[in-house]
């Protein structure tokens, strides 16, 4: 099980649950599974996130969730 | 956009009185190619003044005064140190006018004749009591600069008519004058508030002063009561004050993009008190 | 509307053009004679980027007629150097990184050099006021000012 | 402060002459406006004079009728079904049944020359009914301000918000009230920033050819050619494949060039002209008017702090409105403004607003600066009152490495902590003030980023190497990236030519933004040169009849590792080369990634400012900068980046600022009056450049680019409060505000 840190505002389609608990080994999987769980997610996943893994933002979906870690989700990160 | 070079004034005054549509006179161009670039003039005649004699010169009159071509780029008066010494306050005016690169080109009378009150040359001019002379289809006529500007972006000129000349009276001894404007960088702004103050003394009190305002009001404003404010002082604390209410006081400035109310009434009297005390020093010697 | 024929010497070259009289100086190198080195920045006068010497004076060239060329002498960056041997400025400009994404350089290089041709030794507040003009969104000025400085040091040491 | 690994390169962090140096003082090198083809055409744009009309109808035929008139366009010609952010990147090209914003564009012609375009564009009439407009991001929230979209809020949005807001977010840890609680004193307060411009020197400008079989070309100064491509065949529906974008030189960006805003009326007019190439350049006011400001905000900060200088407990509530499109960067603001603090209490609330202004683009640390004005400001008020020197308390509560970021996951390797300690014993701390001058600091920050990368390098047969990269040089990576990749293969810097290519030479890459030119591009390079040199030691082996495992890369040539490996001389690279031919064929190298192992850089900045009392007038007597740049790899470049950085904030902080007139048009589209700093406004920039390697990173690079203009607009609030007693909450700190709040405090 991966625990996913959700930005509050989110709590709406969670049923109140901040930290949300997934089955998935990667990034890609977790994101499949909240949209699966809680489709109220989908429009907001699908309009791009960042996915951070123990500090780290993922390159990809299929970076790897270790058992345990730490997975916060962020609004897309880019710059200037 | 017919471009014309005629050669000398009356030229020049002919084909603006004959021209049907819009016409536009070209010396230095910097305000006049903005607002063509801008869209905001389109001119069916331009009409080139700088092939006419003598307009890029600056001589010396018979009365001890100053003649200033209409071409004379800014960069040009602040070369010439005879000019520099009578009226620094009017040069260093124009020469506050744009970048480097402006004063190779800009004006003394394009200045004036842009007939924006914040220009920066043009209190200078009024506090040294300077005229223009204008050359009209019917002849010339001589009057003085600070009845130029009728109101923003308007000017006394006839149809027809253009400034051939600038004319500065012959400064005399024991004199000084001075201009400051306030803007938010250091270059390359507008004036929020300009003040210019030409002076005269006798000994240490003054004896004759005038004092003119810019940006604060639809144009260019001599403030007589301001100067009423220092003549017969000796520019003491609270004379300055006196000067800087008079100041103030003469001010009827709008909130614009570049400034407020609040702002241009109490710069106005800072500035005119600062200004004052520079051209009293250059009236004691002073060549800073 | 018909067009100005205008013959006019361009870093030495005798050059002819047709100028539309509303054409700028600044569309006159860059459209009809393909000299692009002179940019564009505003168009109004405020930013430098066009800067060109017209018959030695510092001028926007964007603020020029391309009319009011004619029977002039035009300096622009395409002149600057000697052939291959870059004039002091620009290599000082290389060597002290002053220039980012380049845009404002030529300008900047044309005043600067103007700068010391009319004052060899000048103080920095004297470098920034003469280059007030010029706008460089990239470096903050600081290695420009510094690229200049060390370039007037170095002609001063040539001509001593 | 440099690690001790980091001693030993050869060329990393010396300062050579950058490769495209000479092009770029000698006036050869060529920009978006500089492009030319034979057959060209010149485009003009007609844009909105109204901030919010419906456009009843438009009558092009006397533009058409015009001599040298090619082509005219209008929305009518663009793809309909658009959704999503591929309608706003139309919608925001070309008006469709409202213009949103004062020049927003709604007709555009080709013809055979600048001046004709020009007329046609002003023979062109529309008849607007001219609607209400809202432009101040406060009015905008209201619950009655006028309507800029129905529909256009999006699914964070809960029931019951006002119109204009589109995007919702609230975030945080711990309980905030608890902390405030626990404080031994409680501040809030409220700060306004106005929208900025980037004000890159180099206006837009692109020339675009599109024939009738729906292939392209497009050559365009921008920060990223295959964010143009997608962005142009989405908005124009072509296939992305069929069009080429070539990158000219840029002339600045800061984030303002990485989307499109005219590029696909180019390709529209050309298509209508024939495939006759089309030549689009703005003007200065075109691009203050219409192209990316960034946002505007307003912002409520609460904060409670022990009297030991301990941050209890934060909250920020933050709105910003990015013009009349989604996307201002509350987000990034809110993530940034309480990063470089520990804090076990926090909370975030963010509102993106829409109002009648153009479409935001980023700008250098999308939103950062925003809301470190308004936290940084609200401690170093606190940090008065509680007679808490600021450094220290900065110190006290700095994150370092494996806390938890203010926004929620865990700081990797940082240099915060280094970056105060170089602050605090930095010499202008200690130089005394006079009287009216004050000192502020402040610190910012900034995460960098990673993106889509591809990289190719080739050996050329004389055994010098070409890197292409699909990164746009803005400010100097083509010396950082030639650097590395030299390093790399020990080959002298000049021996490495670094290309930027067009989108037919390699993968996608994404845009010279987020501060990862260097990070990104340089990191694939040096993977790129790895498997050269992998290949270049299997040759050498294979000439030698050993295993290539046998053979190791030094300073430049393959050699034996080692005795047990066989005795032979090491073959340089430029023998590897030389018979490259008859060894295998070409040697090359190739990465593509989106790299792990990104380094955020923090910075702390420290004013010196002298305010005259009398007009409000503030002078930067001293600036200095101290920042966390991993490892610079050519340091010249890294000060550059610092100094464009801080002068750009100070621009922010003092005078720059879109001004609306009550008609909702933008009053200051010249640079006379968009006030950016000039030569003399500014003192030299002292910086410090801090070096806590980031292990992400072959060479331990962090993105420098964007954390410079965080703190000024902070530190620059704090050293005017400390010169003149006086708080300015309201940007930019101009001196009739300087004034009035001198004034106002009876000063």
């Amino acid at each position: 099980m991966v625990a996913i840190n959700l930005w509050s505002s989110l709590t709406r389609f969670t049923e109140g649950a901040r930290v949300v608990e997934v089955e998935a080994e990667t990034v890609g999987g977790a994101l499949d599974r909240l949209v699966a769980d809680y489709p109220g997610l989908e429009p907001i996943i699908e309009a791009g996130v960042s996915v951070v893994v123990d500090g780290e933002v993922a390159p990809n979906r299929h970076t790897k969730v270790p058992e345990g870690a730490e997975v916060v989700l962020m609004q897309r990160l880019k710059g200037g | 956009m017919r471009y014309h070079t005629p050669t000398t004034f009356e030229d020049a005054a002919q084909l603006a009185a004959r021209a049907k549509g819009l016409t536009r006179f070209l010396a230095g161009g910097t305000d006049v190619l903005v607002q063509m670039r801008a869209g905001m003039v389109q001119p069916d005649d331009l009409i080139d003044l700088k092939k006419i004699a003598g307009v890029s010169e600056i001589t010396a009159t018979d009365d001890g005064g100053w003649r200033i071509g209409v071409a004379v780029p800014g960069i040009a008066l602040g070369a010439h140190e005879g000019l520099c010494a009578d009226w620094p306050g009017v040069v260093e005016g124009m020469e506050l006018v744009g970048s480097t690169q402006i004063q190779g080109r800009a004006t003394l009378t394009g200045n004036l004749c842009n007939g924006s009150p914040a220009a920066d040359s043009v209190p200078g001019l009024v506090a040294a009591g300077a005229s223009v002379e204008i050359t009209g289809p019917d002849g010339t006529r001589t009057v003085p600069v600070e009845d130029i500007p009728v109101s923003p972006g308007k000017t006394a000129l006839e149809a027809g008519e253009l400034i051939s000349a600038i004319l500065l009276p012959p400064r005399g001894q024991n004199a000084g004058d001075a201009y400051l404007r306030f803007i938010p960088r250091t270059e390359m702004d507008i004036a929020v508030v300009g003040s210019a103050v030409s002076l005269r003394l006798d000994g240490d009190t003054v004896s004759d002063a005038r004092v003119a305002l810019g940006a604060v009001a639809p144009t260019v404003k001599l403030v007589p009561e301001a100067a009423e404010a220092i003549i017969g002082t000796t520019l003491d604390e609270s004379a300055l004050e006196a000067l800087a209410k008079a100041a103030s006081a003469a001010c009827s400035p709008i909130d614009d993009k570049r400034g407020t109310v609040a702002f241009r009434t109490e710069v106005a009297g800072v500035l005119t008190k600062r200004a004052a005390l520079i051209a009293k020093a250059r009236a004691k010697g002073d060549t800073a | 509307m018909s067009k100005v024929h205008v013959t006019t010497s361009v870093n030495g070259d005798e050059v002819e053009f047709l100028a539309d009289p509303r054409e700028t100086l600044l569309d006159c190198l860059r459209d009809h004679i393909g000299l692009t080195g002179s940019k564009e920045g505003c168009g109004t006068g405020d930013c430098g980027a066009c800067s060109v010497t017209l018959d030695g004076a510092l001028v926007c060239s964007c603020l020029v007629l391309g009319v009011e060329a004619d029977g002039k002498r035009v300096e622009t960056i395409e002149g600057m150097a000697d052939g291959a041997e870059l004039h002091p400025l620009q290599r000082k400009f290389i060597e002290h990184a002053a220039l980012q994404c380049g845009f404002c350089t030529p300008g900047i290089l044309v005043a600067a050099k103007k700068l010391l041709e009319t004052n060899p030794n000048p103080t920095e507040e004297e470098v920034r006021y003469w280059l007030a003009g010029n706008l460089c969104r990239c470096t903050g000025y600081d290695k420009i000012i510094r690229a200049v400085m060390d370039a007037a040091a170095e002609l001063r040491q040539e001509a001593a | 402060m440099a690690k001790d690994e980091f001693k030993e390169f050869k060329l990393v962090g010396t300062r050579p002459d950058r490769p495209d140096g000479l092009d770029k003082v000698t006036g050869r090198a060529r920009y978006g406006a500089d492009i030319s083809a034979p057959g060209m055409l010149w485009a003009a744009v007609l844009r909105s004079p109204h901030a919010h009309a419906r456009i009843v109808k438009i009558d092009t035929s006397k533009a058409e009728a015009l001599s040298g008139v090619k082509a005219v366009i209008t929305r009518a010609d663009f793809p309909t079904g658009l959704t999503g952010e591929d309608w706003n990147l139309q919608e925001n090209t070309m008006a469709g049944e409202r213009a949103l914003y004062d020049g927003h564009a709604v007709a555009a012609v080709a013809a055979t020359s600048k001046l004709r375009a020009e007329e046609a564009v002003r023979l062109i009439e529309v008849e607007y009914e001219v609607l209400p407009h809202v432009i101040d991001v406060d009015d905008a929230i209201k619950p009655d301000a006028p309507v800029i979209r129905e529909g256009a809020a999006d699914a964070t949005v809960p029931e019951g918000m006002p119109p204009n807001v589109v995007r919702y977010m609230e975030f945080g840890r711990g309980d905030v009230e608890a902390g405030f609680a626990e404080a031994d004193l409680v501040m809030e307060k409220t700060y306004k920033t106005e929208a900025t411009h980037q004000g890159y020197i180099e206006p837009h400008a692109c020339m675009g050819q599109m024939g009738a079989d729906g292939k392209g070309e497009m050559w365009v100064c921008t920060q990223g050619q295959w964010f143009i491509r997608k962005m142009c065949a989405a908005v124009l529906g072509l296939e992305t494949s069929q069009l080429r974008v070539t990158p000219s030189e840029i002339g600045g960006g800061f984030g303002g060039k990485t989307t499109i805003f005219m590029e696909p009326l180019s390709l529209a007019l050309s298509k209508k002209a024939g495939g006759k190439p089309v030549k689009l350049v703005m003007s200065r006011s075109e691009v203050l008017r219409a192209t990316g400001p960034t946002a505007s905000a307003s912002m409520d900060v609460k904060i409670g702090m022990k009297k030991d200088g301990t941050i209890t407990g934060a909250r920020a509530e933050f709105r910003m409105q990015g013009g009349a499109f989604p996307g201002s960067p509350v987000d990034m603001a809110l993530y940034c403004c309480f990063a470089p603090y520990k804090l076990e209490n926090v909370e975030h609330i963010g509102y993106d607003v829409l109002a009648n202004r153009p479409k935001c683009a980023a700008y250098r640390a999308p939103g950062s600066p925003m809301g470190a004005f308004a936290v940084e400001s609200l401690l170093d008020e606190m940090c008065r009152e509680l007679d808490v020197d600021p450094l220290e308390m900065r110190l006290k509560n700095a994150v370092r490495e494996g806390d938890t970021a203010s926004y929620g996951p865990k700081y990797g390797s940082i240099g915060l902590v280094e970056t105060l300690e170089a602050t605090k014993a930095h010499p202008n701390l200690s130089i005394p003030l006079g009287p009216n001058q004050g000192r502020g600091i402040a610190a910012g920050y900034w995460f960098n980023h990673n993106g889509e990368t591809s990289v190719s390098l080739a050996i050329s047969e004389d055994g010098t190497a070409q890197v292409s990269v699909g990164t746009p040089d803005i400010g100097g990576s083509r010396a950082s990236i030639a650097l590395m990749t030299a390093e790399t293969l020990g080959i002298p810097y000049e021996d490495v030519r670094v290309n930027v290519v067009e989108t037919g030479a390699l993968g996608v890459n994404e845009p010279t933004h987020g501060s990862r030119a260097t990070f990104a591009s340089g990191k694939a390079a040096v993977v790129a040169a790895g498997h050269a040199i992998t290949e270049m030691c299997k040759r050498a082996a294979n000439e030698w009849g050993i295993d290539p495992e046998a053979v190791e890369w030094v300073d430049g040539a393959a050699q034996p590792a080692g005795d047990n490996a066989g005795k032979f001389p090491p073959m340089t690279i430029a023998e590897i080369a030389g018979k490259m031919g008859s060894t295998g064929g070409p040697i090359s190298g190739h990465h593509e990634s989106v790299p792990e192992g990104v380094g955020a850089s923090f910075g702390c900045h420290v004013v010196d400012v002298e305010v005259d009392p009398e007009t409000g007038r503030t002078t930067i007597l001293r600036y200095l900068v101290v920042q966390d740049a991993g490892r610079a790899i050519h340091p010249a470049y890294v000060e550059g980046q610092y100094q464009g950085g801080a002068a750009q904030g100070i621009g922010w902080a003092l005078n720059e600022a879109y001004i609306y007139g009550e008609d909702g048009r933008l009053q200051n589209s010249v640079f006379l009056d968009y006030r950016v700093p000039v030569a003399s406004d500014l003192p030299m920039i002292d910086t410090v450049i801090v070096e806590v390697p980031n292990p992400g990173h072959p060479y331990g690079v962090r993105g420098v680019g964007e954390t410079g203009i965080t703190p000024p607009l902070p530190a620059i609030a704090n050293a005017i409060q400390e010169a003149t007693g006086a708080r300015l909450c309201d940007l930019p700190m101009s001196p009739p505000k300087v004034l009035a709040a001198i004034k106002a405090k009876g000063g």
